[in-house]
């Protein structure tokens, strides 16, 4: 496969924003279409590239297909290369971006009609796969820094999207400025990598690493930073704040950006980094421990959460953090010395990147779901849905099916990914273990709270569709990604991504369910799904008595733990915007410019005290002139 | 003691200060003016003063001169008091104070 | 002798003030495209210099040397290296464009072009001269047709902003005048290559030496402006016509960096190195004083201009890091620094010339009424919060490289690590006030309020281009600019 | 004894006496103007054509050298274009305009051979030659202001002199001669240096000429006296008075009491820096332009005082340099306030409200003129400046430099207020300012001077400096 | 020794008679004090051995100043006002003893360079040489001629009616 076809993948979609930005939209605003055409086209063409590097990639010695620099800019000592890389990993992933991108643009037609701003939704999407497929290929951190905060940057457009509606503008800012805060701890290990190192160039990082050349503090305070970029990206706690708020974007960017591809850059950097990080103890540990918190942490506000989109969201941080997890745990089996090295950092990749890939299936048909429903509906308020099971069958029944890979249950596509997590975690870190069985619960229990309160049930009014004829099935430009999506949300997990990645981890169809681990995380998913029944299915019991029994620890999660409270009133504004913000406009204003201007008000006090000498008296005048020559005499005598 | 040339210096200095509180204290101009005269006065006494215990006669011309512009610088003096009489009515140095600060 | 091609940059813009000044009647179509016409040629020949400029030799190039004063040893002695000649392309740039920013003021337009273009001559000539005393006259020259636009065409507190920038920046000027004075007593010349070729930190004793350093860099200290010395600017920036917020922020202020670099630090390398740490902690100080400043202002210009405190507190770092990158970055900050808060100068003051408001809570959700203007704001604005692909990233990520590796100070991973951070409040003040102008549910009260028009497209758009070019492939400048930071840096490490 | 020494002089006085007979005969007054200025002119070849020559005359009592020359064609400069700007003005003179002409010459002459005598007496009868004329020439309008301008100035100018005197007594008394290349021969050889009696002639004689050149705190006349004066006589009081105390203050303190120099420098440099001081923030709030040139005059002596306090060959042709500079300045300023005040008759600043729009061409002029007074390039003031501080800072006065450029800052305030009124002003009337075609010459002259100095101080700086190099030991 | 006693007189006379015109609030006497003070200034000049000088001093200053002030006084008589002191009478005495004493200090404290013997020649012709002769104050002269010429004209501008 030629290099060219290789950075075609992410080139295509930059052209197809430049085609919409300079041409289309100046020009043919009139004709939006062609933007979605374009867009899709140029998606398709990754897709297909992608896939063929895969292909290309599985045959390729060491599954590296190509990995090539070029030198960008240098001065002094500073040399900065830009460059990618297609292994496996990136093979994996650019699969991935381009075949959701590709759906949810498809869905996007349907989606997205009539809306004024239909042309500039599909640029902002191009851009975004483009940012991601570049992020993906990227060999060099800095060069994966310039993509990192591209797609940063869609997402801020996009969950701003329908910018005349504050909230949105508001929650795209705070997206913004929440990630911006793990980005700048990113940035800060670049630099310091690069000043300890010598290099931007990830393959030789990892080498350094290993070979211990780098180490110590050096390498824990590199990884810790680094992590806290994943951190950002990827809504774990504690920034985790931001993502369910981005949920004020249009549907399929929730799907897409903050559900299948965006969010999961912060895993896909740790996996990228994996040998680096893993190779810091510490580092590794603190992956684990925040993935496992972040796991449950997410998933208790997602029990009670009453925004279909937002528990999806919730459960979307939750299984970051799964993710982050199943790093983690390999790498402290690594850092104890349980799992030699060739293995460790294949398992380590293979664990999160499988579950990348099956969430990144299931998560976008649910999010795509939810729109599907809330484009009949006209809401995402689950309190005023329901019984929509007859009305929208398709939806229904994919989106069961997505509700049911994510629970975990045998054997959808979440089953697998989630059970290598799990079996890692159980191996090498065994309190993050039953952290995240609980997770398993938790997550059946609200998917499944989720299904009930929506499909099930009578329609509890809403409002009218957001298209004004009622309710009614989606048209089948939505339909049909679903069902390609379900299909996948079904098979994903089949496929033999772990080996792919290198790892060694043979999980047979139905061997799977001799290990006891299974039986306890399907007992663990099934029991969840059952009190989602008690509660919302057969109402055996009262959702409202539960909650009020609960009372204090309700508040707490339906607050997100105050943590919002905490960071924007407490500390954003009370603390800086009101105190030290003020402490230090008083001190500018009065301190620094103050003196500024006392100096120039002394200075001009002082001359209307001189002029007042001048009494127009010559006497006055002439008595000064003797003062004047004594003073002088005095001042030569205390001269000499 | 016998009279020297401190003597005279000094008288000099005793008539240059009484010259000089005269011009400080005085508010008729006409008596500015006088007690200017008393100060240059002075001055010649020192000059000749030096002159005399030197043994230059360079001191003497030198007052000659002094006395040469005095007496213009009295002319003109006066006039300027007779032109500012006639406008203010006064030359009481005190009330000349169109101009200050 | 070759074409003298900096006394033409440099002067062409007078010879436009004169005919200006000297047109008869007032058709200001007339004197608009005479100013437009000599600020683009000169633009068109500094662009020419710099294709031609060789970018593999040490020192100044397009040398116009004389004797000019001889009772003390005074030249008229131009030429650029690659420390001058971005800044002198990003001048005679931003200089055109601030002609065209210019087209719609209707009052006094003589007078204004002809102060706009004498502006323009004193800006380009301090980046162009070689001796200290000519330095010197253009530093200052700028300071009249800079009070005149300032207080005749500004707005709000414009006669105490003008008279404010003025009174400070003499100041400055003042102590850099007993320095340079000084330093001619010392070294008998005021030559900048010579000068700098001395090694005068081992000649004159430390005390001498860190006397000259500090009287001479007071006044680059006020003009970057470092923190305490920066209250002139919100208020000039703020109180100043639009063009000429334009220029005072894109150029004005890189004549304080430009100064550190090649007087200061050329000159005195081992002096800077000794007080580097002092001027590490300012830079830290300022990028964070002045991001926390930012982000409580309510004025759309003073929001700006806070900002820009902040900014050049990555040049001081830059400079002060005293590495070849670092430098280098801080030069490419300066050049970037220039574009960006031009342009958002230019767009508050197109928001403002349509809107007539520029208290930020009193606007909102423009972007429906004026799309062009909200994108190119938009662009602007992440530029400034520094997102990767725009100059922004390139020129602060150069900096922060550099810093972050230097061995001058101890401790400057601290320092850089504690800058960086003013990223992070970039994002959050850019942010706030987008949403706050633009987004949000359009107002009735400004319904009918037209976007940019063929013309004001036309100079946004360069803006934004020149922003895209150099986030996107910076080595067009840092080539040439490092060729300019090497020997000082060869200096200080040798 | 060769005459022709003193041909400048002698023109001069014949002219002035030329114009007084002339008088008597001619009907057009206006003629009178102009033959003084060919007197002028005259005198200003006779001095051109001395150029080059060192040599002394009258047993050593008359020097003309490049030195007094370069005064002399200051002097001579001022005069002429003083005489050109008060052709309109002087119709106030009424039937005293060939008084007024014979005054200003009778002044100049006095002023050249302030610069041109060596000797006590001489200089003596020459200042008050100078002074006699021009405490007439302040009370020339006859009315309450000016007479009473024209007395304080008398009074407290007749004080000085006898302090001056008191202190050349004391030097005489001393030395014996009142030759000024014995004086320092003898203070450096009788072991005279350091005796009282000598500090307190020094004393004395500071206080004296600081009268003269309006240092603090012997200034306090300057600003009344400004004020009350007719205006071209107040510009001629601030370029050319003060030019001729510098010249003598040279003379003497350089040439006769070099020897001196510890005692005397150091004064000079207290003084200067207070001098500056004050006249700048007194000048802050002044309402009345005259009366705020005045104060500016006082600060800009200060400036020059750096040189004094300096002593060495680059400070004094600094001193001559800067006086060209600040003659053409301040006659610039001044000349385009006579225009001015001719049309409005008032000399408050606030008057000048919006003046660009009713005299453009003044506006600017003054504009201009008073940025060289604070120093900004490209105008002879800023050269001026810089060479002074150079000097002053090469003779280790580097605290007094910065005192300076501090001072300059402070001035910026006001001079840019003036700038302010006239350009950002509503104009208090429609009515345009017109003005007689010599003024416009005159200031057409100064602003091209100012604006050629400042671009190039070359044509005068090499000319300051041989002149300098001609007279210091 | 009578030439000690006549200074002594004078020097009482002239200081007593010079304090009386700083005194005294009468202008005429004042005036006529004045006169006296300056009459005995030329018997000062005249124990100095400078009978020229002596001379003069009787012609120029009893005789010309003299009569001008007395002219002047006549002129513009404010008989009410008469020759009061001012209010910086104080100011005033302070600052001339300071300066007095300063003045005697240095004076008493200089080695003067002093040639005893008294001069026997009249002075006359010895100034007139001083003044006229080739290398003698020629210039001066010249000078003080014009300083004249000024005087006049000025004089004669400001006492003339408009």
């Amino acid at each position: 496969m030629p290099n060219i076809a290789v950075w075609a993948i992410f080139l295509l979609p930059f052209l197809s924003f430049l085609i919409i930005g300079l041409i289309l939209r100046p020009f043919f605003n009139n004709r939006p279409m062609l933007s979605a055409y374009t867009t899709i086209i140029a998606i398709a063409g990754s897709l297909i590239l992608s896939i063929w590097a895969l292909i290309a990639v599985n045959g390729a010695e060491n599954h590296v297909l190509t990995d090539v620099s070029y030198q960008w800019l240098s001065i002094g000592d500073l040399v900065i290369n830009i460059g990618i890389t297609m292994d496996s990993l990136a093979a994996i992933m650019v699969v991935t971006v381009s075949t959701i991108s590709l759906l949810v643009q498809i869905y996007s037609i349907g989606y997205m009609k009539g809306d004024g701003g239909f042309a500039r939704y599909f640029a902002f999407m191009s851009l975004f796969t483009g940012s991601m497929l570049g992020l993906v290929m990227a060999n060099n951190l800095l060069f994966l820094f310039l993509f990192w905060e591209g797609v940063g940057l869609c997402s801020y457009l996009l969950i701003g999207f329908w910018f005349h509606k504050p909230s949105a503008a508001r929650a795209a800012m705070k997206a913004f400025l929440v990630t911006r805060i793990g980005d700048f701890g990113f940035l800060v290990a670049v630099i310091f990598l690069y000043v300890k190192t010598g290099t931007f160039d990830i393959g030789e990082l990892h080498e350094l690493a290993l070979a211990g050349v780098l180490g110590g503090t050096t390498l824990t305070l590199a990884a810790i930073g680094i992590f806290s970029g994943a951190v950002g990206k990827s809504g774990q706690f504690p920034l985790h704040t931001w993502l369910p708020d981005a949920m004020e974007g249009p549907t399929p960017v929730s799907a897409l950006i903050h559900a299948a591809t965006m969010v999961t850059a912060g895993v896909y950097l740790i996996a990228r980094m994996f040998p680096m990080i893993a190779s810091s103890e510490t580092a590794i540990t603190v992956v684990a421990i925040i993935g496992g918190f972040t796991a449950i942490f997410a998933a208790s506000m997602g029990l009670v959460a009453t925004d279909i989109k937002r528990v999806l969201a919730f459960s979307t941080i939750s299984q970051l953090g799964y993710m982050m997890l199943g790093m983690g745990a390999v790498g402290m089996g690594y850092a104890s010395g349980a799992i030699d090295e060739h293995h460790a950092m294949a398992l380590g990749v293979a664990v999160a990147i499988f579950h990348l890939f099956t969430h990144a299936f299931f998560k976008a048909l649910l999010f795509l779901g939810s729109g599907s429903v809330s484009h009949a509906t006209g809401t995402f308020d689950m309190r005023k849905m329901g019984g929509l099971r007859k009305i929208q069958p398709w939806t229904y029944a994919t989106f069961l099916i997505g509700s049911l890979s994510l629970a975990g249950i045998w054997p959808l596509a979440g089953f697998w990914s989630k059970e290598g997590i799990l079996h890692e975690a159980n191996a090498y870190a065994p309190v993050l273990f039953w952290l995240a069985m609980i997770t398993v619960f938790m997550t059946a229990f609200y998917m499944f709270r989720a299904v009930f309160l929506t499909f099930h049930g009578e329609y509890r009014g809403g409002e009218e569709g957001s298209h004004g004829h009622g309710l009614h099935e989606s048209p089948k430009i939505i339909i049909i990604p679903l069902v390609i999506l379900a299909v996948f949300a079904v098979i994903a997990g089949w496929l033999p991504v772990g080996d792919f990645l290198g790892a060694d981890v043979h999980f047979s169809f139905f061997g799977a369910l001799t290990s006891w681990l299974a039986w306890v995380s399907l007992i663990f998913g099934f029991a969840g799904i059952l009190l989602a029944y008690a509660i919302y299915g057969r109402k055996l019991l009262s959702a409202e008595s539960i909650g009020k029994s609960l009372g204090p620890i309700y508040t707490l999660l339906i607050r997100k733990y105050f943590i919002d409270e905490l960071y924007e009133r407490i500390f954003l504004m009370r603390f800086l915007v009101d105190g030290v913000f003020v402490v230090l406009g008083w001190i500018d204003a009065h301190i620094v410019d103050g003196a500024v201007n006392g100096v120039a008000m002394v200075t001009m006090t002082g001359g209307k005290v001189m002029r007042r000498l001048e009494t127009g008296q010559l006497q006055v005048y002439g008595l000064a002139i003797f003062v004047g020559i004594l003073a002088i005499v005095a001042f030569l005598f205390m001269f000499n | 003691m016998a009279v020297g040339l401190e003597h005279f210096l000094v008288l000099s200095a005793v008539l240059f200060a009484i010259g000089l509180y005269g011009v400080l204290a005085k508010r008729n101009a006409v008596v500015i003016l006088m007690s200017i005269e008393i100060m240059l006065t002075a001055v010649n006494i020192a000059m000749v003063a030096f002159s005399r215990y030197g043994q230059f006669i360079t001191g003497q011309v030198f007052v000659i001169f002094i006395m040469v512009v005095a007496a213009a610088e009295v002319a003109v003096g006066l006039a300027l008091i007779i032109a500012i009489y006639r406008s203010k009515k006064t030359v009481d140095s005190e009330k000349f104070d169109l101009m200050k600060w | 002798m070759e074409f003298p091609y900096l006394s033409a940059i440099i002067f062409l813009p007078v010879i436009g003030a004169i005919i200006i000044a000297l047109l008869p009647g007032a058709n200001p179509r007339r004197i608009k495209l005479t100013a437009a016409l000599f600020t683009a040629v000169s633009f068109a020949l500094s662009l020419a210099l710099f294709a031609m400029f060789d970018r593999s030799i040490d020192g100044p190039q397009f040398v116009e040397q004389f004797s000019w004063i001889p009772a003390f040893n005074v030249q008229y002695f131009l030429g650029v290296d690659g420390l001058s000649l971005p800044l002198v392309l990003l001048t005679t740039f931003i200089g055109f464009l601030a002609v065209l920013i210019s087209w719609k003021v209707d009052l006094r337009i003589k007078e204004y072009f002809a102060w706009l273009l004498l502006l323009e001559m004193g800006i380009l000539g301090v980046f162009c001269s070689l001796d200290l005393i000519l330095f010197f006259i253009f530093w200052e020259v700028e300071l009249i047709p800079m009070y005149m636009l300032i207080s005749i065409w500004g707005t709000g507190r414009k006669e105490y902003s003008a008279i404010k920038f003025v009174l400070y920046t003499l100041f400055g000027s003042a102590f850099m005048l007993a320095g340079i004075l000084l330093l001619y007593l010392q070294a008998g010349t005021f030559d900048m290559i010579v000068l700098a070729g001395m090694g005068l930190d081992s000649i004159l004793s430390s005390m001498m030496a860190g006397g000259i350093f500090f009287l001479i860099i007071v006044a680059y200290a006020i003009k970057l402006p470092i923190v305490p010395f920066h209250t002139w600017l919100p208020d000039a920036h703020t109180d100043a016509p639009t063009a000429v917020s334009v220029v005072l922020a894109g150029v004005l202020l890189k004549m304080g960096g430009y100064g550190m670099i090649r007087v200061s630090v050329s000159i005195f390398p081992e002096t800077a190195e000794r007080y580097a740490l002092l001027f590490v902690v300012i830079a830290v100080i300022g990028v964070i004083y002045g991001a926390a400043l930012t982000l409580r202002q309510t004025d759309l210009k003073k929001l700006i201009a806070y900002s820009s405190v902040s900014h050049m507190g990555f040049v001081l770092l830059g400079i002060f890091a005293l590495s070849e990158v670092s430098m280098t970055g801080a030069v490419l900050q300066m050049v970037s620094h220039g574009v960006i808060t031009g342009l958002l100068f230019a767009m508050v003051g197109l928001v403002y010339y349509k809107t007539h408001e520029r208290s930020i809570p009193r606007l909102g959700g423009l972007v429906r009424q004026m799309p062009v203007i909200a994108v190119v704001f938009s662009i602007a604005g992440f530029a400034a919060l520094g997102l990767p692909g725009t100059s922004g990233f390139a020129a602060e990520a150069i900096t922060f490289v550099g810093s972050y590796g230097s061995t001058i100070v101890s401790g400057i991973e601290i320092y850089t690590i504690l800058a960086i951070t003013g990223v992070v409040f970039s994002a959050g003040y850019i942010l706030w006030m987008l949403r706050r102008v633009f987004y949000g549910p359009p107002w009735d009260e400004y319904n009918g309020v037209p976007d940019a028009d063929r013309l004001e497209k036309v100079y946004i758009f360069a803006f934004v281009a020149v922003i895209m070019l150099i986030g996107l492939y910076p080595v067009i400048f840092t080539n040439v600019i490092k060729m300019g930071i090497q020997p000082i840096v060869g200096m200080i490490n040798g | 004894m060769d005459l022709y020494l003193l041909s400048p002089e002698i023109s001069l006085l014949a002219t002035a006496l030329a114009v007084i007979l002339l008088d008597l005969f001619v009907k057009e007054k206006w003629i009178l103007g102009w033959v003084s200025v060919t007197g002028v002119i005259v005198s200003a070849i006779f001095a051109l054509s001395l150029w080059g020559r060192v040599e002394t005359s009258f047993g050593g009592a008359l020097a003309v050298d490049q030195f007094s020359i370069f005064f002399s064609l200051l002097f001579l400069g001022i005069a002429a274009l003083i005489l050109i700007s008060s052709t309109e003005y002087s119709r106030k003179f009424a039937a005293f305009r060939a008084e007024y002409y014979a005054l200003v010459l009778l002044a100049t002459t006095g002023m050249m051979l302030l610069a041109s005598t060596r000797e006590l007496i001489s200089i003596f009868v020459a200042l008050e030659l100078t002074g006699i004329s021009l405490y007439v020439l302040a009370g020339f309008l006859k009315d309450a202001k000016s007479s009473e301008a024209g007395l304080k100035y008398l009074l407290l100018g007749a004080v000085a002199s006898a302090v001056l005197l008191y202190g050349m007594a004391l030097v005489y008394g001393l030395t014996g001669t009142t030759y000024l290349d014995e004086i320092a021969a003898a203070i450096s050889s009788q072991g005279i240096l350091g005796s009282p009696a000598l500090l307190m002639g020094i004393v004395l004689l500071v206080a004296g000429f600081g009268f003269k050149i309006a240092a603090v705190p012997f200034q306090m006349w300057v600003p009344d006296v400004y004020e009350g004066a007719p205006t071209p006589v107040t510009a001629y009081l601030s370029v050319a008075s003060k030019a001729a105390g510098f010249a003598v203050i040279l003379r003497i303190f350089y040439e006769a009491l070099g020897p001196a120099s510890l005692d005397w420098g150091m004064i000079f440099a207290v003084l200067a820096a207070i001098t500056m001081t004050i006249g700048n923030i007194v000048a802050l709030t002044q309402k009345n332009i005259k009366r705020m040139l005045a104060y500016s005059s006082i600060a800009q002596a200060g400036y020059i005082m750096i040189g004094l306090a300096a002593f060495t060959a680059e400070a004094s042709s600094a001193i001559m340099f800067f006086l060209a500079c600040y003659a053409l300045t301040n006659l610039g300023a001044f000349i385009a306030i006579i225009a001015i005040s001719n049309k409005i008759n008032s000399d408050e600043i606030a008057d000048y409200s919006g003046m660009v729009r009713r005299a453009p061409l003044f506006a600017l002029a003054l504009a201009l003129c008073l940025i060289s007074l604070t120093g900004i390039p490209p105008t002879a003031g800023f050269m001026a400046k810089i060479y002074i501080f150079s000097a002053g800072v090469n003779a280790d006065l580097l605290w007094l430099v910065i005192i300076a450029v501090i001072n300059s800052v402070i001035s910026a305030y006001y001079y840019l207020r003036v700038v302010r009124v006239m350009f950002l002003g509503e104009p208090l009337s429609e009515e345009r300012v017109h003005a007689s075609s010599g003024l416009r010459i005159a200031l057409a002259i100064t602003c091209l001077g100012v604006l050629l100095l400042g671009i190039y101080p070359w044509i005068l700086m090499k000319y300051s400096e041989i002149a300098a190099i001609t007279f210091l030991p | 020794m009578g030439m000690d006693i006549a200074f002594w007189i004078l020097a009482v006379v002239s200081v007593a008679s010079a304090l009386a015109v700083v005194l005294t609030r009468d202008l005429f006497r004042a005036a006529l004090f004045l006169v006296l003070c300056f009459f005995t200034v030329a018997g000062i000049y005249a124990t100095l051995s400078a009978d020229f000088l002596a001379g003069a001093q009787v012609l120029i200053y009893v005789g010309a100043i003299g009569v001008f002030i007395i002219f002047a006084i006549m002129l513009t008589r404010d008989s009410r006002q008469g020759s009061p002191s001012g209010r910086l009478r104080l100011p005033a005495l302070f600052i001339g003893f300071l300066f007095l004493a300063t003045m005697i200090f240095a004076l008493v404290n200089t080695d003067w360079n002093v040639v005893a013997e008294v001069p026997t020649e009249s002075t006359t012709s010895a100034i007139a040489h001083a003044i006229f002769s080739e290398d003698g104050f020629v210039l001066a002269f010249e000078i003080a001629a014009a300083l004249m010429l000024a005087a006049i004209i000025g004089a004669i501008v400001l006492v003339r009616d408009k």
